[in-house]
């Protein structure tokens, strides 16, 4: 099974990242930009078959490592 | 690749595919007397290549002075290795990565110093001071931003990774570089006068060992492109390039020296450029033994790969190494703790071949002979230019103001600060950084002593192409002053050669005047060059850079506390204007 | 004072902390390596800069998660005091022991220099042989240094004295250079005997190399840990 | 409008990131853990309100800035 999990900065954590993104954006005549944010993807490949079984285990794997709380926000998709 | 490499037999129209002419297709079929198959192709054209051959240039490099009282080992093997007395010696070498770079700057350029690394630290030295001479474009050429911050970013995190600091180098634009960069990298590492390791695997039946990271199906045909010009259309080849992966490197560094302490390394080489092709070559040819593998138990990172892929991939951070029999296990252990792959994968012979088999079946059977010592060699045509006559000081007008006239200078962005580059490598870790980046050369300590060693590279492009041989000769006499002014006495240098496409007569014209000229300096100062690297064909739709030979330096300073800077102190000091 | 200092295989700044505590304290530190099962008997745990297991997925995170870090966690709980260097603050705050996280720099880049900081508390086990708002000069190295807490997690840290150091941007200071809130650059916990800093003191503890500001928080844990 | 682009690493393409999430993930108990890759996420928000012209755009950002086709792929989604 695979699954797509994706991390994301918490709004109101600044991203110097995105920003630089962005302006790179601007300068090379993108002008629609209107703003940019960057977060990890991790593409997990399980050997799990159960579906719900799987969830609760990225689950764990988020908060335990893939994802700072203090910083970051974390959503898991199943493939 | 198709499955049956071995199956398929080389031809002239596969041997061009190798960018291998079919003049030299024809000499090696002559050798071999038959025509190889297409993994064999594969090696011959790698191990002909320039990038591992040198065939262009290797009449010339003959000509550099390369012995001195305090040289241990001179070119020809990984790096080379200077005395600095009390049991103690340095090894260093420069190298280019500038194709791989131009193409995905942040990982060619910290692979880049991810293979010098290993080249220094294979022969038995801890990694002490890394270097680079980077060349760009124009500043405002429309990639030079990008490329510059990629380099930089790459040079920086790998180096800062494994713990090693950067302490200086140079940076130059030129227009003549908007299409083929120059990143060279130089690691300066210190060993054990009596414990320095070399490639040379004499001896049959003992262990041949493969260490480090996992073989996928990075780079191959990286040798290849790096000996062969760009054209618009290289950029849409796209290449693969190699990802490097500095964390593996430093466990490969630590799991190495940890082996080194102990007597088990007969021999050893690491896998750059033609990964486990020249390592494998260079290891039996060297000690006139030869060298059977068995592919199937390489350590693979993919499925399904043939032993083609396997002998030209160029994965990062390994290692082959010959093992005096019964120390594997005591090897192996020490592997295993750093988390690296650990396999025997064949043994050295009596029968002077490199013997593949993959599942089963024998791949592969070439003298190495034929490889390395009998590898073509050109003397190839040169064609000087006129060299322009010397501009009289009397003829240029003065400026209107010298006030405007420095302003312009510090501005411009030959002279700029480079304190945005250096700031990005770590310069101060292991603690011995004594002159940091932006003085004439920096010094770094020796751990535990009160000596040290005086750090440079330098070249000025421009000087080169006015005349190379006045070029050559002024950047190794650079590198002399900048160890001088730190306080130190050189004691010898490495060089990359950058040039254009040695067939054209008038660039290896340069090449020969420039090394002429190195060559010189070197006799007249009493400064060998212990080691190299050459890259040519940096050019782009029959554009050639600069002539860029650059010199890499290393002095040594008795007394670390009488070391000397380019800051103006606080008092009354006398500025003092001497030479000529 | 017996030190150990705790070798992560990706560990660089392990041997200068090393050389440092040995000439501050006279007392060779114990190095221990991520594998061992357990600590040695000491006086101070020291986390050193590096890349830990690479830092890939985010700095120090692995490393939080490790079995040795376990062990520091219970030998900080018995008291034992823990000081965090560069990779080693950014362990302790993956771990939870010291709030808060620290992203990837303002400008993105990594940065290596000389910084100017205040003292914000002298009286600590780490920082008695400064003065109160001093100002010091110590190097940093690090890409990921921006330190971050929301609002009202550095209202309270403020509140109950948790930040030991920042980087002075006042008076010719040399700025904040890595975008941190408040400034921050150096961190205690509330027991005062965890502490983390981006600055690396062990670098500024030789005269040869520059600057020997570093080299008092060494002789403070000395002092107080004897 | 909101896009969501994912850049990854090709298949071949050593991905050490992503090795070493699932070393880590192992070594805490996810045994179940088979393959890790490691990605970019980049959420951009633009002016544009035509679809096709956004994803023209989007297009033409990833190929020119945000992906090295060298060793990256690129998946443009519309939100
Ligand atoms: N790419 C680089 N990496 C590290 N240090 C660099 C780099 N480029 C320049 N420097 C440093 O900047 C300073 C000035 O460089 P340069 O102008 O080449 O000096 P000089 O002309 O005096 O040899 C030197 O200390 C040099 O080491």
């Amino acid at each position: 099974m695979k699954a797509r999990i994706t991390v994301t900065l918490k709004n109101g954590v600044l991203d110097p990242q995105g920003r630089a993104i962005a302006n790179a954006l601007h300068s090379l005549g993108f002008g629609g930009v209107e703003d940019v944010r960057q977060g990890k993807l991790i593409e997990v490949e399980l050997k799990a078959t159960d579906e719900t079984s799987a969830k609760t285990e990225l689950d764990a794997m988020c908060r335990q490592l893939l994802a700072n709380p203090v910083i970051e926000n974390y959503r898991v998709e199943l493939l | 690749m198709p499955a049956t490499d071995t199956s398929v037999i080389a031809t002239e129209e596969l041997a061009a595919a190798h960018r291998m002419g079919a003049e030299e297709f024809r000499l090696a079929c002559e050798k071999l007397g038959r025509a190889p198959n297409l993994t064999e192709l594969g090696i011959i054209s790698v191990m002909w290549s320039e990038h591992c051959s040198y065939k262009s240039s290797r009449v010339w490099l003959k000509k550099l002075p390369t012995t001195g009282p305090h040289v241990i080992c001179g070119p020809g093997e990984n790096a080379g290795v200077i005395d600095i007395g009390d049991g103690q010696a340095i090894i260093f070498k420069m190298e280019s990565h500038n194709h791989p770079s131009f193409i995905e700057p942040y990982q060619g350029a910290a692979t880049g110093v991810g293979g010098i690394m290993r080249d220094v630290f294979t022969m038995g030295a801890r990694p002490i001071a890394l270097l680079n001479a980077l060349r760009f474009g124009e500043p405002d050429h429309s990639k030079t931003r990008h490329l510059v911050a990629g380099v930089v970013a790459g040079i920086g995190d790998y180096g800062n990774c494994m713990g090693v600091p950067t302490v200086g180098g140079e940076t130059n634009f030129d227009a003549r570089y908007n299409g083929n960069i120059l990143v060279n990298a130089m690691c300066v590492g210190l060993a054990d006068a009596n414990r320095i390791f070399y490639s040379a695997a004499a001896g049959a039946g003992n262990p041949v060992v493969y260490v480090g990271s996992k073989t996928g199906r990075d780079g191959i045909h990286g040798a290849t492109m790096a000996s062969a010009e760009f054209d618009d259309n290289s950029q849409e080849q796209r290449p693969t390039v190699q990802v490097g992966d500095p964390f593996a490197e430093k466990l490969l560094l630590e799991a190495c020296l940890e082996l080194m302490a102990e007597d088990a390394i007969l021999a050893i080489q690491d896998m750059g450029a033609a990964g486990l092709t020249s390592s494998s070559v260079e290891m039996a040819a060297k000690g006139g033994s030869g060298i059977e593998l068995n592919l199937d138990l390489v350590p693979q990172r993919e499925e399904g790969m043939t032993a083609y892929e396997m002998m030209l991939s160029e994965s990062q951070e390994r290692m082959l190494m010959v093992l005096r029999p019964g120390s594997e296990p005591l090897a192996e252990r020490i592997f295993r703790k750093w988390e690296l792959d650990f396999a025997v994968i064949g043994t050295t012979t009596d029968t002077g071949h490199l013997v593949l088999r993959h599942k089963g079946a024998l791949v592969a059977d070439l003298p190495t002979g034929i490889l390395a010592d009998e590898a073509p060699m050109y003397n190839r045509p040169i064609a000087p230019k006129p060299v322009p006559a010397v501009v009289a000081a009397e003829d240029v007008p003065a400026p209107n103001s010298l006030g405007d006239a420095l302003t312009a200078l510090i501005g411009s962005p030959h002279l700029a600060s480079r304190r945005w580059i250096w700031e990005q490598y770590d310069h101060m870790v292991m603690d011995d950084t004594v002159v940091r980046p932006g003085s004439d050369a920096a010094v770094v300590r020796i751990h535990g002593t009160n000596k040290a060693v005086a750090l440079t590279t330098d070249v000025t492009p421009r000087y080169c192409y006015a005349d190379p041989f006045e070029g050559g000769k002024q950047a190794v006499a650079e590198t002399w002053r900048n160890i001088t002014a730190a306080g130190g006495k050189p004691l010898a240098i490495t060089d990359c050669m950058n040039f254009g496409n040695p067939e054209r007569p008038e660039i290896m014209a340069e090449f020969a005047r420039a090394i002429e000229g190195m060559g010189e300096a070197c006799r007249a100062l009493e400064y060998p060059v212990v080691s190299g690297n050459v890259s040519l064909y940096n050019e782009t739709n029959g554009e050639g850079i600069l002539p860029t030979p650059a010199i890499g330096g290393v002095g040594l300073i008795a007394d670390v506390s009488r070391v000397a800077t380019v800051a103006l102190k606080p008092g009354d000091d006398v500025v003092v204007l001497i030479g000529a | 004072m017996k030190a150990a200092v705790i070798v992560f295989p990706g560990s660089n700044c392990d041997r200068d902390a090393a050389v440092t505590l040995e000439a501050v304290t006279g007392v060779k530190p114990a190095m221990v390596w991520h594998g061992d099962e357990a600590l040695p008997k000491v006086d101070l745990i020291v986390l050193p800069g590096g890349f830990s297991y690479g830092d890939y997925l985010r700095s120090g995170a692995m490393a939080a998660q490790s079995p040795i870090v376990r062990a520091v966690k219970a030998e900080a709980e018995r008291g034992v005091a823990v000081l965090g260097i560069c990779n080693g603050f950014q362990i302790l705050t993956e771990t939870g022991l010291l709030p808060g996280a620290l992203m990837r720099n303002s400008g993105l880049n990594f940065i290596c220099r000389d910084v100017d900081l205040t003292v914000e508390r002298a009286d600590t086990a780490f920082t008695n042989a400064y003065t109160q708002g001093e100002r010091v000069t110590i190097p940093i190295a690090h890409k990921d240094g921006s330190y971050f807490a929301d609002d009202e997690t550095l209202d309270r840290i403020e509140g109950e004295g948790q930040v030991v150091f920042r980087y002075a941007t006042a008076g010719g200071g040399s700025g904040n250079p890595n975008g941190s809130r408040r400034d921050i650059a150096g961190l205690i916990d509330r027991s005062g005997r965890i502490m983390g800093l981006m600055p690396h003191p062990e670098r500024a503890a030789d005269a040869a190399l520059g600057g020997i500001d570093g080299r008092r928080l060494f002789e403070s844990l000395t002092r107080t840990l004897n």
